[in-house]
């Protein structure tokens, strides 16, 4: 199982998002200008400042050449998961339904924070987590707070395509319905604020990232 | 004409231009023997700010000379862009503090923001990448809406340059006196890892290599800003010594710094230097002054972002985000394939000569030319006339009732800014990325991080109480050295090297040059004492407000290593039912305390820590924490035991029973035992035994609940959710309406 | 070359957290009688052929989902 | 009540890294002969004395250090 990566000029947690990979399977790099994404089984779009998340966060990056080729790989069903600014990213390029604005209190946040998967929806990424279990994963950013008209937010929590809430009480930006993270409507595109990539040690925080890789790696296995 | 550039030829007479230029008539004089002419008005800017204070250290370059910069470990010292210290692994860690006072006066939002990015290019122009900052700022008491403005912008300008570039903010101090009220300190440290053997120096080599510039289009930002302003008294309405703002742009800088790292991977570059203040002239100058070679620059070379610049505006500009290297020409060509790839600017500006001389060039035409030894070192250095105060000199505000119940006293010290938990501000600030933060700002004394690479792992503590500095500047400043290695010390780290920031006073005044004269000697016998080398550091001088100097605040920061970053315990209690102790030679006074701030009496004077018994139980903590022996250990720092108690306690959502009679068997009072304040303190946890066998006084158990504490007849008892709300009292400063 | 100027603001009915802080900042600072402060974008440029900036505002300045965007230009003629 | 926009823009020669950013990825998106982007904010509101409003960008809305600001009226009257 081969992991790709994609890094833009500006992004931050690539490194980390490989060595959480790695820990599921082999990972690599994938430079924005490349146009083909050489093969890899699962792509990660990783967290970070695109381009300085300068006009909209992700606006710039979705234009790249490898995200063209990442939708292809998603249209064909291909697993991709977006962190963060990885997910501001996916929704700018409509491959997420949403959008991500400036958090509630206009700050930058970074805190451990509870998950709750909601995963009504088959996804590789979730395959792992039972639904209402709780996860202790880190957020980190400054415009993470989930926004889609009501009429959408209707749809796709019908559809079973919210992923992850923020527990109750915790959500730390001012998302609607507390959704923490959202899947297209196949369930192999998911995007979420949380950074599962920095909960993959118990050094570090705690490890309950690590299930959306090794699920990822498994479904891919068992395929 | 922009009132910040200089005066053009003939607008006013040379002898008044180099005086608007921070140089005195005995500066210039010495200027025109060592051209043997007059200075044109490129030369003139030029040698303006590399002898200015900021620059040249005029004033405290012969104090520096008593620091002891020798060690094993030292792999770069002073006269580097940073310190390095050897981590073991084939690898070297690169640290180094750096002040932004002034800028962040004007503007604090830009003025950390660039602090920051500034600190991060002197690291990676080591070749080092960067993974940790941490900051230590000043400000004046938070009931003054311009000190609330100053700290909101300045937190927020650091988040924004450090999260956007992913580099994690691991650690800090912020306190907050009346004396820093019209002249805030914002000093920005960045922590780097490297290869050794990729390590690159500054020293320009090789006559007839090529001169590159790499990074932004050069700007007129900050022009006579920094160097100029950082070396004069900003007074009010000094309008014309207000520099253009500089805007920070961590895009930019994470390009730069991806792009200079993956050049120095490939071997392409000879050397690299930072460009910080006084922009391409200190760059350029120190480059060729340590390699003892010439430089020529051709100024039209130069990228600008504007069309219209001057020769002495293109050297002078202090734009952000820039490197300059020198390279071999054949590799010219793979530098600029490296810099489009990484969407930066490079440009071969010039070339390394044996002249000895700094030529400025415009369209091949010498514009200036200066000898580079008098460039650097030619700057008179200057003596101090130091004058010890008769007492106090600065002012006292009671805020406290003395004769407050002990439990409301414990209260208002947490809920005091100074002690107050700081989380409002450091989450706003990303310590996660890189995967190698193991302890969180706040979970430990010092942060820890991971570094797998060498296969073991550093801590980081930053500290410097100005207000115990400004009652004893020597004493004071021994304590802040100790306290970083008692930081260490509680994580398990032995120090490997320390850097300093010192801000203070207008050195030329007696009072501010005194405390300037016993820190340094403080700083230097306290680092002899613990065997730790200073590798580095910076002064900004000049910290000056209408009432006076600030408190004068040396700034130490050290770093240790640990063997494995699983080991570092946290300051918070871990279990019900472990034995809480008093290790170290803690001898705890009201005197400049946190608590005598409160109450209005402070005084000068504090009593001489005792280092070398100090020293011995950092030792003693730090092979017992390492030996797993101990469930959690803290400093007994602001707020005297009573807060460090509460401290623990809230951390870990446990209550505690502690009575402190055997302090006061050890003569001291009951307000001395729960609040005095002092260096050589451990509050720890653990089994009894152990405890005692390390030689802890124990004083009580970890419970439930709430946290009751008695010395003598003084009796405190108060719940947990009590203390947790005082000390969570400075929540309301992450509130939306305080941002913008 | 025609100077334009592309004005983006939040759409009607989503939260706009920075005109609530300017609004709640007001009576502190001596304000009164100020109300419905709405924060936005403006993007400022120099374009060859002017035809191209609803292209340009569709695709990168303003995202149709959360913003409305309008084009001014600022030259006499359009 | 008069409406009123604020426009609030980077002052010249104060370096605008949005602006860059934008214009520098503008070729890749398809864009060519867009120059001089400059990126700023626009804030509308209501106020009932409009002589107010010079004042609170000074104060709030704008950094005189760093940025310049143009009120405009929304009102056929000002
Ligand atoms: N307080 C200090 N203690 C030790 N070394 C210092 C101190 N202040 C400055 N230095 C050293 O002097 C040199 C010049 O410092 P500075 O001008 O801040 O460097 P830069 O030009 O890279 O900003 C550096 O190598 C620095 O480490
Ligand atoms: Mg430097």
């Amino acid at each position: 199982m081969v992991w790709g990566v994609v890094q833009f000029p500006g992004s931050c947690d690539e490194r980390d998002a490989v060595h959480a990979c790695g820990l599921a399977g082999e990972a690599r790099l994938i430079w924005h200008e490349e146009r083909a994404l050489g093969g890899v089984d699962a792509v990660v779009i990783p967290g970070g400042f695109s381009y300085g998340d300068y006009l909209r966060a992700g606006a710039i990056a979705r234009f790249s050449r490898a995200m063209e080729a990442v939708a292809e790989f998603a249209a064909g069903g291909g697993p991709v998961l977006g962190i963060c600014n990885g997910f501001q990213v996916l929704c700018e390029a409509g491959l997420l339904p949403g959008a991500l604005l400036r958090n509630e209190n206009l700050r930058f946040v970074c805190r451990q924070v509870d998950l709750i998967a909601d995963g009504a929806r088959q996804s590789p990424f979730l395959r792992e987590i039972e639904p209402g279990e709780r996860l202790s994963i880190p957020v980190k950013h400054g415009e993470g707070r989930y926004y889609a008209p009501e009429e959408m937010l209707d749809e796709i929590e019908a559809n079973g395509q919210v992923a992850f809430r923020y527990a109750p009480g915790q959500n730390p930006n001012g998302s609607l319905r507390d959704v923490a993270g959202v899947l297209n409507e196949g369930g192999n595109v998911l995007g979420l604020m949380p950074h599962p990539e920095h909960a993959v040690d118990p050094l570090t925080g705690s490890v309950d990232g690590l299930k959306l890789f090794s699920a990822a790696s498994s479904a891919l296995a068992n395929a | 004409m922009d009132r910040h550039s200089l005066p053009r030829p003939g607008a006013a007479g040379v002898v008044s231009r180099h005086r608007e230029l921070g140089l005195t008539d005995a500066e210039f004089e010495l200027i025109v023997e060592k051209l043997g002419r007059e200075p044109n008005d490129v030369e003139l800017a030029m040698f303006s700010l590399l002898w200015s204070e900021h620059c040249a250290y005029k004033h405290s370059r012969k104090l520096l000379r008593r620091l002891p910069t020798e060690g094993e470990r030292v792999v770069m010292g002073p006269g580097e862009n940073a310190g390095a210290v050897d981590v073991g692994g084939g690898y070297a860690v690169a640290f180094k503090v750096e002040s932004h006072n002034h800028p962040s006066a004007v503007e604090p939002f830009q003025g950390a923001a660039t602090g920051v990015g500034g600190i991060l290019r002197d690291v990676f122009a080591l070749g080092a990448r960067p993974i940790a900052i941490l900051d230590s700022l000043r400000f004046g008491e938070l009931d003054s809406p311009r000190s609330r403005f100053l700290l909101d912008g300045a937190v927020r300008g650091i988040g924004h340059y450090g999260n956007s570039i992913g580099v994690a903010t691991v650690g800090g101090e912020i306190y907050f006196e009346r004396p820093y009220e019209h002249n805030c300190l914002i000093n920005a440290m960045c922590v780097g890892l490297a290869k050794r053997e990729e390590m690159v120096r500054a020293a320009a080599t090789g006559v007839g290599n090529a001169v590159v510039l790499m990074g932004a289009a050069t700007g007129r930002d900050g022009i006579g800003g920094a160097s100029v302003l950082a070396s004069a008294e900003l007074g009010e309405g000094d309008d014309a010594k207000r520099p253009t703002v500089q805007i920070g742009d961590p895009f930019e800088e994470s390009k730069l710094l991806e792009c200079c790292l993956e050049l120095l991977e490939q071997g392409l570059l000879v050397s690299l230097q930072d460009l910080g203040a006084a922009g391409l002239t200190s760059s350029a100058a120190e480059m060729a002054s340590a390699g003892k070679v010439g430089i020529d620059l051709d100024v039209t070379k130069v990228p600008l972002r504007e069309t219209d610049m001057e020769p002495f505006e293109i050297m002078v500009s202090e734009s952000q985000e820039r490197m300059l290297c020198v390279v071999e020409p054949a590799n010219v060509p793979a530098v600029l394939v490296l810099c489009e790839k990484w969407q930066t600017g490079a440009a071969e500006i010039g070339t390394v000569t044996d002249s000895g001389q700094i030529r400025v060039l415009r369209d091949g035409e010498p514009v200036g030319e200066m000898p580079v030894e008098a460039l650097v070192d030619g700057c008179p250095l200057y003596e101090l006339d130091p004058a010890e105060p008769a007492g106090w000199i600065y002012r006292n505000r009671a805020t406290l009732d003395p004769d407050a119940a002990p439990a409301d006293t414990l209260l208002a010290l947490l809920a005091s800014p100074n002690v107050a938990s700081k989380r409002w501000a450091f989450e706003q600030y990303d310590s996660v990325v890189g995967s190698r933060t193991a302890r969180r700002p706040e979970s430990a004394d010092a942060a820890v991080l991971a570094l797998p690479e060498a296969g073991n792992a550093i801590a980081i503590a930053i500290d410097g109480n100005g207000r115990r500095v400004a009652c004893d500047p020597y004493a004071g400043t021994v304590e802040a050295v100790l306290e970083c290695a008692q930081n260490l010390a509680c994580v398990g780290a032995e120090p490997l090297g320390l850097t300093n920031c010192l801000n203070f006073g207008n050195p030329e005044k007696p009072v501010p040059a005194w405390q300037l004269e016993r820190a340094v000697s403080g700083l230097a016998d306290a680092c002899e004492a613990l065997g730790v080398p200073v590798v580095g550091g910076n002064v900004s001088l000049y910290n000056e407000g209408p009432e006076g100097p600030i408190y004068p605040t040396p700034v130490v920061a050290m770093v240790g290593e640990l063997p494995d970053a699983r080991l570092a315990r946290s300051s918070a209690f871990l279990r019900e039912g472990d034995a809480i102790a008093l290790l170290g030679p803690f001898a705890p006074s009201l005197a400049g305390s946190q608590l005598a701030k409160l109450r209005g009496e402070l005084d000068a004077g504090l009593p001489q820590p005792d280092t070398e018994a100090v020293a011995r139980a950092c030792a003693l903590l730090r092979d017992a924490i390492r030996a797993g022996r101990i469930s959690s250990a803290h400093d007994v720092s602001d707020g005297g035991l009573a807060c460090a108690i509460a401290e623990s306690a809230i951390a870990a959502g446990l209550g505690c029973r502690v009575d402190l009679q055997p302090l006061r068997e050890r003569g001291c009072t009951p307000d001395e035992a729960l609040f005095g304040e002092g260096s050589g303190g451990f509050l720890i946890s653990g089994e009894r035994e152990v405890l005692v066998e390390l030689g802890g006084v124990v004083l009580g158990r970890v419970g439930s609940g709430a946290i009751e504490l008695v010395a003598g007849e003084r009796r405190v008892s108060v719940t947990l959710a009590d203390v947790k709300r005082s000390w969570l009292s400075l929540r309301h400063l992450a509130s939306p309406d305080r941002s913008e | 070359m025609t100077r334009a100027r592309v004005l983006i603001r939040p759409k009607e009915g989503i939260l706009d957290p920075q005109g609530k802080a300017v609004e709640q900042a007001l009576p502190a600072l001596g304000f009164e009688g100020i109300e419905h402060v709405r924060v936005g974008r403006m993007v400022e440029l120099e374009a060859d052929d002017p035809a191209q900036l609803a292209a340009l505002c569709e695709k990168l300045l303003a995202n149709p989902l959360i913003e409305d965007y309008e084009i001014e230009s600022l030259d006499g003629t359009a």
